[in-house]
């Protein structure tokens, strides 16, 4: 028993001996990689990146897929920002209080979330193509109304979460983690998080067993595209404005990183940890290619080929065929 | 109640009571709506019309799938064991904590898993992936589940077409103990003896309409089969095939096979020879026929169909050899859900539908409607996807690709698994005609009923073969071999 | 090493290296480098994302960069990037686009606006304050491309009201710009002038376009559509030579990576600079907030000068 | 029995509706929509699309994925061309004779697919990750050998087909359309054809009824590289050179035609009709916004909400739900 079990959790951590060997690739590249200021740094740039790989370990664990988390880390903050700073500054001349900014970027993201829900769940479109669609309109709408103008009149209060410092790491970092903790802990040892995984190894199944199947993917979908404004909101506080572009083509890495990570994209398989290791692994491969002083002309090539290898050598360790 | 599907009417302004704390049995032909009432009734589908009602309540709300479980727990015809997930959970699915909110106890669902498990004599660690079990496994699962519920009304559709002989006798037990207890069964089943033996009454529904409700004691199974189909004629028995020719050359032969779940099993059978092999979950007969049809690998032996040695573990060439084959589970390597029934029927086959690769739309057509009429496939036509037809069509449409490829060798597990008594006469008729035509049939099956053509019966034991029986086998004898307890005398006999 | 800068490093960041624009810069980097006496650091490479530029920034600081010469796509996304550097004491120049919030040392770059300003006024001129032109547009969300536009278009209505403007966004995408301009030369096929916001993106599949439609005529023919272009690589050279298009603004990829450096230097030597003319042919402004930028000029290259050996494009692949 | 199959062939028509109204759209916009020549455009415009659709459809009716099409349209072309073109314009300096460059192309993306089935069959990777590393490594190595610049020296023959006109059409859109008319008709009518489906829909229920599975995927996945490459070369004709970021992006459009035009991302459903339906809605919109005269600042926001309308419109017709 404690044989399956083992291995079970050997498929999460299938990632683990790849990090290794990356550990001592970046140690051996520059003695910089290991100082806490590198490792510090290589955590903080992955926050946003992680939550919405949460996001989407979630909604890809329940059988879904929602594209537009990218646009939504770019829009609900953008979009926030544009409904209390003044129409000089690229706003929309409505002038909202500041302290409403934080809670309507998030509240933005629910209502997001539900509209995919309302799509994907009501009028039964398929989960890909309506948030592909979403992913345009988004950022479109992010164009749109601020007129392809980056948006540096943040408050204080706006960019705070993503810049502080709290017991000497980056808030950012802090918060990702307590968010992963939940879920994790959530999808382990909750009836609601189990359900999740119900739903995605079949859908038909898990409604027999009287699971509300639309509330809880419905839910799911909510909670991905809030934690898409969440990381938005880091992301503002972190650089300092909001770009037009933000978070244009993350989506691809969120994917890499979920699916090294063990999630499957037919649902139902695949743990919240194993998609962190995934995000930690890309992570480290960036740092290590930045330190080494890699060619930028062969960069690309050379970081593909790593994801290609970290894969491979997942495959041999776990000895599990991916899917 | 009445349901449609597009064109098809499922069920056609049906009504149905059952009473509190009986066992009421529901049994009609393939595709009478059985299935679809079971659906209905437990709140996964809604009717067009007509109305459910609980003790006088009416039913829940379709969403309030919570509500609808306290009301009724119910096996499906169709596994809704989910593969991913450990045996435990699917076990205790959604109720993982047994007291809501509360954290999920791992350790202390897994050991309750085993005791349940234990009690339904399924030797399985609940940590392992669903994904693993065999077939009868996952369908003890779902009894398992179903039964331990706690919920007054308990559906089971088919729940014996999947089980061995002692299986069946636990389930039956457990049955008549929770109904001592006051619960109220609705039974499905194909096995007219079992409703005899469990239930008190019966409703018959044909042609998706109710035909007759009636106590189970006032009805012989000849009346009953009568209700089913429409017309008199009582169930044949027997079979009319002459018997085997001395000099009828071997088509088949086995020799030292060996995998993990047998050893050592040599086997010959010649052209128009049916040879039935038998054998509780665990015998090892379901591999050895994989083995033989080229979905499972061996370790050492060899398989020969005429003079042509099939490779181990390749389907393509064991079809080139001549080898047809119906596979344990349907659903598994059986059937492709989203293409035709005409499709499925013929893919094995579709280099003789045409020239050059093409394959001929109306010959792939008069092919698949002579299967549908040989074989009683009902059905909307040749191009209905599968997954729109009941499990007993489905299990037929399976048996319809088998057949398709016209094989020296036929290899059968299961084949009659929710195919109705008429169907199954059908289908064993099939069998009997294309042995009587020289083709070599294996029927791997602990159904009585599948290995009554056979002109000889073997049982397999932890994986070997431990008995032969001539035809002219009693019912005792076999049953006692397959369970190991008289193997030895069941040889000597 | 060695030199004045004493063994202090600096650190580059190249903004992408998919576009000849750019992989000019990447080339005369180091070139100057050298002749500069300037230490410099593995560059790296953020591929058009102010993520990776964050990044690596990051990387080389902790590394030890003494200064760091950046590009910044995203001019907004790197504020707080900035005033992390000035907190620890980095000095930043900035290559070719200025910063909208932060404080940088110098930015170095030709005025996008004037680029727009200058195709503008050319292709005004010579249609006569008459005619339809199409206008590919980079990516809304790049503020070169957008500064471009904005000065296209605003000097466009005020000088040139007679001209009628298609403004076709293309996300620097070859093909967008095509299909764009097959649909408006069908839609309108008296149109008489084109804008490229990058000759390295949309050259090739323009001509392309124009000689499948029949409408590729060489200067000077009544039927030639007039093409101001943008980038000065050496392909729009040859293509002005031949009398396809008419113009483009050269953008000094070479000094860009001369005087990003010549700064960077100076700045780690402790030297500072006031607004006013330079001995580059260039103009120091302040551009707020204790900002200064040197304006470097961008020439508009024409058959008149499109052999003169100081524009870059001249110099390289020879 | 006719009802169903109308019913299966109704499904593919699902876009038809909305084709008509964006035809009538189009036309109230611009009485040049309906001209020959900008139908032609539209056409030709949509040309190497419509290939990596076919060659993308087919892998998605098999049950896999193939991302790095878009970046084989790329590399394909690029590297065929830099086998025989001089090292000063860019070349690796082999100057093999010019006539193999068409060749090469084609066997570039042979090879390309090959590999992808390689690691997603041998190895048993999951095909989503192999094919994301593979579109980084191919752009990557574009990027590399050609140090990111345009390859500018083209000769003529190469770009013959993506420029010549037969029977006054483009020879690319003829080229297009025999290849989806062999398509449509192999997928049809064809045993190797229909067993794409039943691979896609039931992988080992295929392999029991004799199909060779692996060797039909791995045909699938070199066809679909084969198509790309052949795209790549099209493209180049088309544009006159090939740019590091040749086909950049165009993946998430390839989906969205696919997947609009009736073909599911889980396997086995769909058609090459109803995947070039997409294909033309897409194109269709495209030309409408842009000769509409769209604010440039609102058209990406219009054009993913027309996406989204036109696949509710589909959705209301086929009365199908999607997926
Ligand atoms: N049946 C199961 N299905 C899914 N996950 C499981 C299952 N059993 C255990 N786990 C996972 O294993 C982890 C720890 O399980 P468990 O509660 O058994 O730990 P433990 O009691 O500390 O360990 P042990 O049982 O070995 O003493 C959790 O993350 C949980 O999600
Ligand atoms: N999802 C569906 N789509 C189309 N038709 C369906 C669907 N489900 C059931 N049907 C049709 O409804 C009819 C009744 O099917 P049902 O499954 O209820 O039969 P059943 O009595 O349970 O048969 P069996 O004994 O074979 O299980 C059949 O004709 C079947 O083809
Ligand atoms: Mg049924
Ligand atoms: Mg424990």
């Amino acid at each position: 028993m404690t044989k399956t079990l083992r291995f079970a959790r050997f498929r999460d951590l299938a990632l683990l001996p790849a990090i290794v060997v990356l550990m001592i690739v970046g140690a051996l590249v520059d003695p910089v990689f290991l100082s806490a200021d590198n490792l510090t740094n290589v955590l903080q740039q992955r926050t946003e990146l992680s939550l919405l790989v949460l996001g989407q370990a979630l909604v890809l664990i329940s059988g879904k897929i929602d594209l537009s988390l990218e646009s939504t880390i770019g829009l609900a903050p953008a979009l926030a920002l544009g409904l209390i700073i003044p129409a000089s500054a690229h706003g929309l001349g409505i002038e909202l209080p500041e302290w409403t900014a934080i809670p309507l970027c998030l509240l933005i993201g629910v209502v997001i979330g539900a509209f995919n829900g309302f799509l994907i769940l009501k009028l039964q479109l398929s989960a890909f193509i309506v948030t592909l669609g979403m992913l345009t309109v988004l950022r479109g709408l992010q164009i749109g109304f601020t007129e392809g103008q980056n948006l540096f009149e943040v408050p204080l209060s706006f960019t705070y979460l993503g810049s502080a410092r709290w017991f000497g790491l980056p808030a950012s970092v802090l918060i990702c983690l307590v968010a992963f903790v939940l879920g994790i802990v959530a999808l382990a040892y909750f009836r609601q998080g189990r359900s999740i995984y119900a739903i995605g190894g079949n859908v038909e199944a898990a409604r027999a067993a009287g699971i509300r199947t639309e509330r809880v993917l419905w839910t799911v979908l909510i909670i991905a595209s809030l934690l898409a404004a969440l990381a938005g909101l880091l992301m503002t506080g972190r650089l300092g404005s909001v770009g037009p572009a933000q978070g244009q083509g993350m989506i691809f890495t969120v994917f890499a990183a979920a699916v090294i990570g063990g999630v499957s994209l037919d649902g139902g398989k695949g743990t919240l940890f194993g998609a962190l290791t995934g995000v930690l692994a890309l992570g480290l491969i960036e740092n290590i290619l930045t330190l080494g002083g890699v060619s930028p002309h062969w960069i690309q090539a050379i970081y593909g080929a790593i994801i290609l290898i970290a894969l491979m050598l997942a495959r041999l360790t776990s000895g599990k065929a991916q899917d | 109640m009445t349901k449609r599907y597009g064109s098809t009417v499922a069920l056609d302004d049906v009504g149905i009571t059952v009473a509190d704390g009986e066992s009421h049995a529901l049994v009609g032909r393939n595709g009478a709506g059985k299935s679809t009432l079971v659906s209905i009734l437990t709140g996964l589908n809604r009717a067009d019309a007509g109305s459910v009602t609980f003790g006088g309540d009416p039913a829940p709300a379709l969403a309030d799938r919570d509500a609808w479980r306290r009301k009724v727990a119910c096996v499906y015809q169709k596994s809704t064991i989910i593969p991913a997930l450990t045996v435990a959970e699917n076990l205790f699915i959604n109720r993982q904590s047994l007291e809501r909110r509360s954290l999920i106890r791992w350790k202390s669902l897994r050991t309750k898993a085993s005791e349940v498990l234990a009690s339904y004599g399924v030797d399985v660690d609940p940590a392992r992936p669903a994904a693993d079990l065999t077939v009868e496994q996952r369908q003890l699962v779902e009894i398992a589940r179903a039964l331990s519920f706690g919920a007054r009304f308990i559906i089971l559709d088919e729940p014996t077409a999947q089980l061995d002989g002692p299986a069946i006798e636990r389930l039956f037990e457990r049955m008549r103990g929770l109904q001592a207890s006051g619960v109220t069964f609705l039974f499905i089943s194909h096995h007219l003896q079992e409703i005899f033996e469990i239930c008190q009454t019966v409703t018959v529904f044909r042609d998706a309409r109710h035909v007759l409700t009636s106590p189970v004691a006032e009805l012989s199974t000849d009346s009953l089969v009568a209700a089913m189909t429409g017309d008199a004629a009582g169930l044949r028995v027997g079979h009319t095939r002459p018997s085997l020719a001395d000099d009828a050359p071997v088509v088949l032969s086995v020799s030292g096979l060996r995998s993990e779940a047998f050893f050592g099993v040599d086997l010959t059978i010649r052209a128009g020879e049916v040879v039935g092999i038998a054998g509780s979950a665990s015998s090892g007969k379901v591999e050895l026929g994989e083995a033989v049809v080229g979905l499972r690998k061996v370790s050492s032996g060899t398989v020969h169909v005429g003079r042509t040695a099939v490779r181990s573990g390749s389907v393509p060439d064991a079809l080139k050899a001549g080898i047809g084959f119906v596979p344990e589970d349907r659903h598994k390597e059986g059937l492709v859900p989203t293409l035709g029934v005409g499709e499925n029927a013929t893919l094995p086959i579709t280099d003789r539908l045409g020239r050059f690769g093409a394959i001929s739309p109306t010959r792939q057509r008069t092919v698949a409607e002579r299967m549908i009429a040989d074989l009683g496939i009902k059905t909307s036509g040749p191009s209905q996807p599968v997954s729109g037809l009941s499990g007993g069509n489905q299990q037929k449409v399976v048996m319809a690709r088998a057949l398709s490829s016209d094989p020296a060798l036929l290899v059968l597990t299961d084949p009659t698994a929710g195919v109705d008594v008429r169907s199954k006469e059908s289908l064993l008729g099939v069998v009997d005609r294309v042995a009587g035509e020289g083709t070599a049939v294996l029927v791997i099956s602990d159904e009585l009923d599948d290995l009554r053509p056979c002109d000889r019966v073997l049982v397999m034991f932890h994986g070997e073969v431990t008995a032969s029986f001539p035809r002219g086998w009693t019912d005792g004898e076999l049953v006692a071999a397959i369970e190991g307890v008289s193997a030895e005398q069941g040889a000597d006999e | 090493g060695g030199g004045a800068t004493g063994g202090a490093q600096i650190g580059v960041d190249y903004p992408r290296a998919d576009s000849d624009f750019w992989n000019s810069y990447i080339k005369y980097t180091p070139q100057f480098a050298k002749e500069l006496d300037v230490r410099l650091m593995s560059p790296t490479n953020s591929q058009n994302d102010v993520a990776k530029l964050v990044a690596n920034v990051q990387a080389m600081t902790s590394q030890g960069a003494k200064a760091i010469v950046m590009a910044p796509q995203d001019t907004g996304a790197i504020a707080t990037t900035l005033a992390q550097l000035e907190q620890k004491k980095i000095p930043v120049v900035t290559v070719d686009t200025r910063p909208d919030k932060g404080k940088a040392y110098m930015v170095v770059r030709a005025d996008n606006k004037a680029y727009g300003e200058k195709a503008c006024r050319y292709l005004g001129e010579k249609l006569g304050n008459k005619g339809k032109v199409v206008e590919f547009q980079g990516a809304l969300s790049s503020i070169n491309g957008r500064d471009r536009s904005e000065a296209f278009a605003s000097c466009m209505k005020q000088h040139y009201p007679g001209i009628t403007i298609f403004e076709e966004p293309t996300d620097w995408l070859d093909t967008k710009a095509a299909a764009a301009l097959q649909t408006r030369l069908t839609q309108h096929p008296d149109i008489n002038g084109i804008y490229m916001q990058a000759g390295g993106v949309y050259l090739a599949a323009t001509l392309q376009v124009l000689r499948s439609a029949g409408k590729l005529f060489p200067v000077g023919d009544p039927r030639h559509i007039t093409i101001v272009s943008n980038d000065g690589i050496p392909q729009e050279f040859e293509s002005i030579r031949k009398g396809e298009i008419d113009a483009t603004v050269s953008q000094p990829a070479d000094s860009y990576a001369k005087w990003a450096l010549f700064y960077a230097k100076a700045a780690i030597e402790g030297k500072v600079f006031k607004p006013g003319p330079t001995d580059h042919d260039s103009t120091i402004i302040e551009v707020g907030n204790g900002v200064l930028e040197d304006q470097l000029p961008a020439p508009l290259v024409t058959k008149d000068n499109v052999d003169d050996p100081k524009l870059w494009g001249n110099q390289i692949g020879k």
